[in-house]
């Protein structure tokens, strides 16, 4: 048991990061704190794949004479790819919600859905 | 090994309190809190470049663009709808409503443990955390590291896997925040007055 | 240069997109006529690639010369094939509806940003279908997703932003599944790309890590391919977005998805891997069968003729996964030919709504009454789609959905068999409720503004819904690529 | 906001104005070292994005040429992808694949990594500073609205 929890902890706080940004995502009804929630949620996953890439008594992945072992850089490069498209979907999420604030005047949820059934 | 265990339970404390203030310039900068412990996490666990870019996109340009559109959009998270927006018939039967309640909290959080379930049931049976014979660290890993280096002449084994092996990821990555800005002109239309 | 082809399929829109929007004025008014351009080249591209893997069984590409399971390699296969010429022509077909629709739904400033996203949203399908490493799968997942976004968006309704919202937040939780599911499968094999994932996975079959790993790739594919119940964000999306988009993304963006989820359980995994904890071609063969009786019911319910068009999507889809989850070469062909007539109809079919939307400015199903004669051509070719969708004789639907039943009766499944007639049923039923006014109802006081729509908008929706006759009345030839294709995918030539 | 400008707190207005030049200097340095360490065009854009974004913040744009401003912003992002997808159709005109940077000089493969790498970081770095300014210009707004 212990050995399991040693071995396997770092894992779980990944999981417990990404369950409270999907919590935020699919339970709060602000527009903003949705995006704030998928940030959680998604570099909690970077983190996850960052944890695959570190090896015990690796170095950093960049060549070095006296370095034994290495990281595992591949990771590393899939989440550089990763935090791009990141930023690329909060920033578009903005405009949207910038959008929505100017033809509705509303940033919640249900008034929204208020506005959308009661409105012309 | 302490300073790690510290910073990801500040993680955590960080991310919940995002999730939780009800002001959202607070949350957004609970976040900013957040993508610096991160930051700082990664760079414990060797992954410089990804920690670079960190510091850089999620502290830096996500706190500004989220405070950017704050500005434009109000920075209060409302609790109930506001009664003015009601037909005045219906408020009694909508402010309290059980059922209403449950679908808001319950229902949400069965779907976010159910999920958190099945992915710690996925760790059950993986590769010990940072084990060296772990298979991720075997099989393509393995060759980029012995061979990067010589075929390429780029000491960085992470420069030489992006724009090298797999580059046309990165020209993907490139296309991604393109179409996002080209997504935000469709949707916001050009500058200056209307 | 033939051997760069698979590469520039890809590459040529792509760098069209960027050109389009930050250039002199002058390319930005020739903006319609350099996406054409490239979309037509594309086709071109397609037709020749799907020659060569037809002949050949598999032609592949590798990017920066390396070998693939360092590299990232390009893979296509009839299948792919197939879904690349289907994706490039229904491309051509809605940006020429385009050219006379979108400046009546768009702001003229804006329509340069929109062509780039309809360049951008396609490379992206095509970089899907044509990949063959699966985080390459995953960037472009996201590039044609962002550009939906805001190709949804695009238009002067304001309930579509927040369709556009709803439907950007969920994907991405779509998007961070895939990702996770990536992960886990990375962490089991050690391998991205998707044939050397097939030879490394069967060793580890039976841990929980690849379990969980392919649990959520087939759910985060699932919300993209809107399988019941995960179709939530598809109705707001279709029925607010400007009517090429509609038709552009009923058509093209959800079977590519369906595709990506036949590509992880058939190409990724093999057929072995079946985990005896959780069957799930039943739950998915479940699903679909809920999900083609829901969606045809809910569209009964409905009025306005676009959310019609979108629930029957929900029903449609459910018939496409059906035959994936049944999976013997029957069904499959069957599966496959729905996509095909599935994807030319309901672009046909969007088509005409919004041809009938610009020209009489009617949305509701009450308000088409004597529209067949009004404007003939447009109804014939709605009602032509109409009844390919339902499967009537002498149609590619009916070609389609016998395949799914002989399938099904030939898996031994006969409680699916009568899910598919009541299906179809209910679909001529919903789009009797449209045609029904239209021809046998005496005009009502809508008069048209125009008898008909100008003939860039008719000429793609005629197009598309008379292939669909065609098709049906020489069903040999679809039939047998079909064939051919789920013979190879499922390994038994 | 871009209008704005930080009120006239000349403190801020001071040492933003001496420390941009170095985070610029800084952005150039990575972009350009990404072989030899951490870094590379991503990370150098982003952070010379982050130095103009610092600037609009502290010293206002000049109102009334947003329009001139987001078309630089744009011309540079899509630049960046034509520079990026440019080598790679160049190395297919040199006859390897899209991206095979050793057939853009046949004899001397290491020279030929480090001149892609080079172009293709300029490439990253110039999209990305490009789109993310864009970004930033549209979210943040014109003072009008």
């Amino acid at each position: 048991m212990i050995e399991l929890i040693a071995g396997k902890y770092n894992y779980w706080i990944y999981i417990c990061l990404m369950m409270i940004g999907f919590y935020a995502i699919i339970a709060k009804g602000n527009l903003i704190k949705k995006i704030i929630g998928i940030n959680i949620f998604q570099s909690a996953v970077f983190l996850f794949y960052i944890s695959i890439s570190k090896v015990r008594g690796g170095t950093a992945p960049i060549l070095w004479e006296n370095a034994v072992l290495y990281d595992n850089p591949l990771p590393h490069v899939l989440i550089l790819t990763a935090i791009v498209v990141s930023v690329s979907t909060t920033a578009l999420a903005l405009a949207l919600v910038i959008r929505i604030r100017k033809e509705f005047g509303a940033m919640e949820e249900d008034r929204i859905a208020k506005l959308r059934s009661d409105g012309p | 090994m302490a300073l790690k265990f510290t910073l990801l339970f500040l993680l955590v404390v960080c991310a919940a309190a995002a999730v939780r203030m009800k002001d959202l310039l607070g949350a957004v900068i609970m976040l900013c809190a957040y993508s610096l412990i991160m930051t700082l996490i990664w760079t414990l666990l060797n992954a410089v470049d990804v920690a670079l870019t960190e510091a850089a996109v999620g502290a830096g340009i996500v706190t500004v663009l989220l405070i950017a559109a704050l500005g434009r959009t109000g920075s209060r998270e409302e609790d109930p709808p506001p009664s003015s927006l009601i037909p005045s018939a219906k408020q009694p039967a909508d402010r309290h409503p059980s059922s209403l309640a449950v679908v808001r909290c319950a229902l949400p959080l069965l779907a976010v443990l159910l999920t958190g379930a099945l992915l710690v049931y996925g760790t059950l049976d993986m590769p010990d955390y940072s084990a060296p014979a772990s298979p991720a660290n075997l099989h393509v890993a393995s060759r980029y590291i012995t061979d990067s280096a010589p075929v390429t002449g780029i000491v960085n084994f992470v420069t030489a896997i992006l724009t090298g092996y797999r580059g046309f990821d990165t020209f993907g990555e490139t296309v991604v925040i393109f179409a996002a800005a080209v997504g935000a002109l469709l949707i916001l239309g050009k500058g200056g007055k209307k | 240069m033939t051997e760069h082809f698979p590469a520039l399929l890809v590459i040529l829109p792509l760098l069209a997109a960027v050109l389009i929007p930050f250039s002199p004025a002058a390319v930005k008014r020739s903006a319609w006529h350099i996406s054409f351009a490239s979309a037509a080249a594309s086709l071109a591209l397609a037709a020749r690639l799907a020659w060569e893997a037809f002949a050949l069984g598999k032609v592949s590409y590798w990017f920066g010369g390396w070998a693939p399971p360092w590299g990232i390699e390009y893979s296509i296969d009839p299948l792919g094939a197939l879904l690349l010429l289907l994706t490039a022509f229904v491309t051509c077909a809605a940006l020429s509806y385009s050219r006379a629709a979108a400046p009546a739904e768009l702001a003229a400033e804006r329509l340069p940003y929109f062509y780039s996203c309809m360049l951008l949203f396609t490379s992206g399908l095509t970089g899907i279908i044509i990949t063959g490493d699966i985080f390459n799968l995953y960037v472009f997942i996201e590039i044609a997703s962002l550009a939906g976004y805001a190709l949804i968006a695009a238009g002067r309704r304001r309930e579509a932003l927040v369709a556009s919202y709803n439907y950007l937040i969920l994907g991405t939780i779509a998007a961070t599944f895939i990702l996770l599911g990536i992960g886990y499968l990375y962490m089991a094999a050690g391998t991205l790309n998707m044939a050397d994932l097939r030879e490394r996975l069967p060793q580890v079959y039976h841990t929980k890590t690849v379990l969980t790993g392919f649990a959520f790739l087939v759910v985060g594919l699932s919300i993209k391919t809107a399988l019941f119940p995960l179709h939530i964000w598809l109705p707001d999306a279709y029925t607010h977005a400007p009517s090429p988009v509609s038709a552009l993304l009923a058509a093209t963006g959800t079977k590519v998805g369906i595709y990506a989820m036949i590509r992880v359980i058939f190409t990724v995994f093999k057929p072995e891997f079946n985990p005896s904890t959780v069957p799930m071609t039943v739950i998915l063969a479940g699903l679909a069968c809920a999900g083609i009786i829901y969606g045809a019911l809910v569209a009964l319910a409905q009025t306005n003729i676009k959310r019609l068009l979108a629930y029957s999507s929900v029903s449609q889809i459910g018939y496409i996964i059906l035959g994936a989850a049944i999976s013997n070469q029957t069904a499959m062909t069957g599966s496959l030919l729905h996509i095909i007539n599935h994807a030319l109809m309901k672009a046909s079919l969007f088509m005409c709504a919004g041809i009938i939307l610009m020209s009489t400015g009617a949305e509701k199903t009450g308000d088409l009454k004597g529209l067949g004669r009004r404007m003939p051509l447009t109804m014939a070719a709605f009602t032509a789609a109409a009844c390919s969708l339902a499967g009537l004789p002498l149609t590619a639907g009916f070609i389609s959905k016998w395949h799914l039943a002989l399938g099904a009766v030939e898996a031994g499944l006969w409680l699916v068999v009568p899910v598919i007639l009541a299906g179809s049923l209910l679909t001529a039923v919903y789009f009797w409720k449209i045609i029904e006014p239209a021809y046998f109802s005496p005009a009502g006081e809508r008069r048209p503004v125009r008898p008909e729509a100008p003939a860039g908008m008719l000429a793609p929706a005629v197009l598309l819904a008379a292939l669909g006759v065609a098709l049906g009345l020489a069903a040999h030839f679809p039939a047998l690529g079909a064939g051919r294709a789920a013979a190879l995918l499922l390994g038994n030539p | 906001m871009s209008g704005r400008g930080c009120g006239g707190n000349l403190i801020i207005k001071t040492v933003s104005g001496f420390l941009i030049p170095f985070i610029q200097l800084f952005a150039l340095y990575l972009a350009a070292h990404g072989d030899l360490g951490p870094g590379g065009g991503f990370q150098g854009g982003t952070i010379f994005a982050a130095s103009l974004i610092l600037y609009a913040i502290v010293f206002g744009l000049d109102e009334g040429r947003e329009k001139v401003y987001e078309k630089a912003a744009g011309v540079m992002a899509a630049a960046g992808v034509l520079v990026f997808g440019g080598i790679g159709l160049l190395c297919m005109a040199a006859g390897g694949s899209f991206l095979q940077y050793s057939a853009l000089l046949p004899g001397d493969v290491k020279t030929a990594y480090h001149l892609g790498i080079y172009g293709v970081e300029i490439g990253v770095g110039l999209a990305v500073a490009g789109a993310l300014l864009l970004l930033f210009m549209k979210t943040a707004g014109s003072r009008d609205d």
